[in-house]
């Protein structure tokens, strides 16, 4: 796959704009924070040397930053991530790259229990970032195709935003770095090098907690993130040729949660469909259906659906996965459904 | 192990810090059994000496992550009695305010304490990440960090004790063995009963101590700080005693032999120090009896202050979840 | 608090039923599961001996079932369910104990990445169950009071139940016992020793995945589970003198759900109220709300309302439990609002 | 170490497995670099002798979870190239049938064999529990479980030594000390470099052994097995070898030493054992190439069984979740 930009409008395009790979994205704001803030440091498996990580998102990091910003770990997640937990305690920002965010769950204590704790129990601040490379439709099976977002989004204490466009990946890795409590920020690894889009040169954050209405709309709402704004931005363009008027918010932020921006968009349209690639039950979308469902009520012109993984491990063959998991198609075929009750 | 220098005021804080501990342990687990607590609160008969001797080993500048069985040290870094005891019935001048119980939670930066955390051993890789935060500013400060034989079953234990090896971590590890996790005896937790000999697996020292013995406790945490801050990497310090009441405060302990608690109550750490203290000539009676009387003050002082305490405000109770 | 039945009808008398607490009806479906079935073993922290469990729930279990059935471990969760995993391959039926519901994070990836996943991958049937004392309201604290069933229902490839009563607590253990799949069972602690009900003397299976209506009524639903139970049955109660008639479903199976059931009554009534102790945002309560949204949305008088905790972790001090949780006052409140709607 | 007596026909099995497995390696490499592989999948060359000699040291009754790189355990436990080769293209006749990638999930219960699961080491805690199932049914059985040196940094390492320990469960624990995890040299990993004499810590054997040589990892898991089937309880076995090639399929493996690949490539344990059988007259060349045809007929025949294999039907993907 080549990077392109697919469905996308293009953000506007700021002084030093430039067309970037999702990926590139990344780079560049762990890079510029870390020039930026001597504080800012990483650790992960992989991550330093010559490799660069798995994806190589840190490559040359070792080479300008030194061992020092720029730590291998053991194969030790809930080790390692109690590692950030002190040093952001004591005023450090380290920024955790999970090697994917399957991993994530071998650092469960680490999150949960002691960092998202422990500002509230005795206001220890805990300033780190957890990148989590997520999601699938590449073929690489149940453990390195995940999406256990919504496993954060249910425990207090936490923030956890995952971008859809180059442009946010940036702003939100850079707010992310910044803000003084712990992040999850995943990362969709399908996205990495088959989107483009511009990014702006210089600092650029995206503030957490805001979503981002992509596509303007009246018939129906898509609200979804990650990956899967793609998806719907391809699905919208087709309903709009069939003269059905998508509205697609790309949520960015999961928790905290833009629920004025939900709520606006159910009220507009009164129709919505919640999409995303983990699974759909119990997922983030059924919080998202659950809040609209209570608040926008009486704006409802038909049922809030959802769109989402099957309740079954991510299997690995393509025709199975490609059963498994949205995509444009199936969120035009629902789309359409809707927009017909 | 390293020679001890100790001027006698130093050795009468130690007693007084001792002591003040098994005095609060005492009143507090008196308050429980007249149905003054607050939930439940894990008894510290047995742990003065370690809780003290190592905390006493530190500089103002280090930190340290102590566990539930580690009052003594707590006091002595700083927080005090009418924080702590307002913290146990839950009030807003404990020191989390109401929302963490007992002994949990009892973290102030400012005095370079990290609040302990129930999943056992999460401390040790946050006091590791605090080592490593001083290696990252060249800054000649040192993290010790506390457990417990139960605690040494888990991951986390290795995970942390081989990265800080790896790293070269300013970080002192102490493992308070203390015979039993909850009912559990050292058989079913472990084939090799010494803990400190682990430390070969890591490539550094690894020193048993007598737990009940608090300048014998100082003096191997010191020297473990004292290498720790001149870049020697991290040590695996096992101090020995034996918990000798139930696990917690609703716990009889009834699974532990009496001969072996008898033997155990022999070796006393503040009755041997206190006779220390006296044969040596380090101390009068007369002294130590102030020192008694101090402590006793200082208890109820604690007691009337945390009873008196207002609760906190439940209107309040979604604040503070985020840093601003 | 001496145990009462509180506000439940007594399930049906049957030859031989006695009432009993909550907490012996546990023990009870153990020791009847351990002699009728010699591949059903015990293991976790502090269960063996004379000391029985944290809770006692295994006393006497090591001197009638010997060392081999009731295993001490030691403190390593992840580890010893792991073990779990292994033996229950092998096709003994191991019971976990975790000491406190708060502690199965600790043992996280062996559950939600092995034991999920193992009959799917390779038809690896994992039949464990995982007991796990839950929920607060006892002053005990973030790490003792916690309701983490969220995340399990989450999770494809595992089961969870919730008995709010005696004869569910026996009823449900033994058929989570039997069942040839990874079951949580989340047992309330505070329903342990201050709730009394009928239950059964012999084998009684309640069978998972069925929802129960514990009280029939016109003008609402309570969906609960759990602790909350009790508490929606002494809100309708009051609600009741107040001439609002609702009707109580308790779930029992969270995993899987009982859609049927809950639509049914979504249905009927026309205006829900989906109540848990666990924090409300994302928790259980969503995927119900949701489900209803879609399932029902041509039956609904009103919004889908949720009452769960607070999105913070749980606190300690009385007065702020209190805010955080959710109890009959709290529910009798909502549902009178909703019941105005 | 113990004698190793093994027939003529035992030595060739060993011979054939490895050579089965390094063709069957350099087969897949190259299907990969054309394109017409389904998702990444792991190198196998350097590791034959561990996967084959310790695989062919259990009984038939005996379990085994084998890791990444233990493609020779799996096809010596019975799994069949076809079956393993139509799991890495995705292909219903797999393993899995399509559900799981690669190497991961291949368990087949009724062989012996534990699926692996990436989050390392958990295979290690499962095969204790299958270990504990043959204590726990007075079954006279063993398990053996592989892992690497990156996982025995895993917290998990540490929870299952102790725990088999303690229980003196029929586990024999091999680790794969292949000087990486994935990019991460062992230096970064631990300070001290032989995992084997982590063993007494927990009270129990510990072994190093050469990797690359089939005879000695077959003669020391024997031994390992023997005991643990005897009531000896747990062994904890290093087999020291290099991974010869890229971590997975996309990895140019640019971070290793050029040298390093250079002296170990020198011992690869196939040519090793190959002149070794030659020069002690258990074969000549022409039956060592009938086996090696014999190889490269199974592996040809296993391809083109699983590219002409059908896909999984999409209509069956929730089926299985959930055990009936
Ligand atoms: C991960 C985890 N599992 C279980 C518990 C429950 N628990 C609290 S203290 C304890 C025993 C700890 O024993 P040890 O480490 O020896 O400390 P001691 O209490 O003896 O001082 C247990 C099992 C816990 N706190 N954390
Ligand atoms: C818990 C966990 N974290 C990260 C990974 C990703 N990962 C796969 S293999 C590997 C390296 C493993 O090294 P080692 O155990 O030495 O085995 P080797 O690949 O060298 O044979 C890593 C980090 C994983 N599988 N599991
Ligand atoms: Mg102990
Ligand atoms: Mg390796």
């Amino acid at each position: 796959m080549s990077a392109t930009n697919f469905g996308f409008t293009d953000a506007p395009v700021e002084d030093g704009s430039r067309t970037i790979t999702y990926i590139a994205a990344i780079s560049e704001a762990l890079r510029q924070e870390m020039r930026r803030d001597p504080d800012v440091l990483i650790l992960g498996e992989d991550v330093g040397g010559e490799f660069g990580g798995a994806f190589k998102v840190t490559k040359g990091f070792e080479a300008e930053f030194g061992r020092n910003r720029v730590m291998n770990t053991p194969l030790a997640e809930l080790g390692f991530t109690g590692v950030a937990n002190g040093m952001a305690l004591m005023g450090l920002r380290p920024v955790v790259e999970m090697q994917f965010a399957d991993f994530i769950s071998s650092a469960f204590d680490s999150i949960v229990q002691f960092a998202a704790t422990a500002h509230y129990r005795f206001g220890g601040a805990v300033p780190w970032v957890i990148r989590a490379p997520c999601d699938g439709g590449i073929r690489s099976g149940p453990f390195h195709s995940q999406n256990p977002e919504a496993w954060f989004v249910h425990t207090p204490g936490l923030k956890v935003v995952a971008p859809a466009t180059p442009a946010d990946a940036k702003g939100l890795l850079i707010a992310a770095i910044r803000d003084h409590n712990p992040v999850i920020y995943f990362e969709s690894k399908p996205l990495y090098r088959s989107l483009k889009g511009y990014v702006p040169a210089g600092e650029y954050v995206v503030p957490i907690g805001k979503a981002n209405l992509v596509r303007a709309g009246e018939d129906l709402s898509i609200i979804t993130y990650g990956a899967q704004v793609r998806e719907a931005l391809q699905a919208a363009a087709r309903l709009a040729a069939q003269g059905i008027s998508a509205e697609v918010l790309d949520l960015r932020s999961l928790k905290p949660l833009d629920t004025e921006a939900i709520l606006a968009t159910a009220r507009k349209t009164g129709k919505v469909l919640v999409v995303h690639s983990a699974n759909q039950l119990a997922g983030v979308g059924a919080e998202v259906a659950a809040l609209i469902a209570a608040e926008a009520f009486e704006w409802l012109d038909g049922p809030v659906q959802r769109l989402g993984g099957l309740d079954t491990p991510i299997p690995f063959s393509p025709p199975l996965e490609d059963a498994y998991r949205p995509n444009a198609e199936k969120i035009y075929a629902a789309a359409q459904a809707l927009a017909a009750f | 192990m390293a020679e001890v220098t100790l001027a006698t005021h130093q050795r009468l804080e130690l007693y007084y810090w001792m002591l003040l501990t098994r005095v609060f342990d005492e009143r507090m687990l008196a308050l429980w059994k007249q149905g003054r607590g607050v939930g439940g609160t894990f008894s510290q008969r047995g742990h003065e000496a370690i809780a003290v001797g190592a905390g006493y080993a530190l500089g103002p500048d280090d930190v340290v992550a102590p566990m539930h069985r580690d009052l003594g040290c707590y006091l002595l870094r700083g927080l005090t009695p009418r924080r702590i005891f307002a913290n146990l019935l839950g009030r807003a001048t404990g020191v989390t305010a109401g929302r963490d119980a007992n002994l949990h939670g009892l973290g102030d930066l400012s005095l370079g304490i990290v609040g302990f955390v129930s999943h056992l051993p999460q401390s040790l890789p946050t006091a590791l990440g605090m080592a490593m935060s001083f290696v990252y500013r060249h800054e000649p400060r040192v993290a010790l960090a506390f457990t417990g034989d139960g605690a040494s079953s888990s991951g986390l234990f290795h995970e942390t004790l081989n990265m800080a090896a790896v790293w070269n971590a300013p970080l002192v590890l102490l493992v308070e063995n203390n015979q039993y996790a909850y009912s559990t005896p050292l058989h079913e937790q472990m084939k090799v009963f010494d803990i400190a000999p682990r430390a070969e697996i890591y490539g550094i020292p690894g020193i048993a101590v007598d737990g009940n013995d608090v300048e014998a406790v100082y003096a191997v945490t010191h020297e473990a700080v004292a290498r720790a801050r001149a870049g020697g990497g991290p040590t695996l310090i096992e101090a020995k005693t034996m918990r000798m009441l139930g696990h917690a405060i609703h716990d009889g302990a009834e699974y532990v032999p009496p001969e072996l608690l008898a033997a155990w109550a022999q070796r006393d750490p503040i009755d041997r120090y206190r006779a220390h203290l006296l044969s040596e000539g380090a101390a009068d009676q007369a002294e130590l009896d102030e020192i008694a009387h101090r402590c006793e003050v200082e208890v109820e002082d604690a007691i009337a202050f945390a009873e008196s305490s207002p609760w906190p405000d439940p209107a309040a109770v979604q604040q503070g979840v985020y840093a601003e």
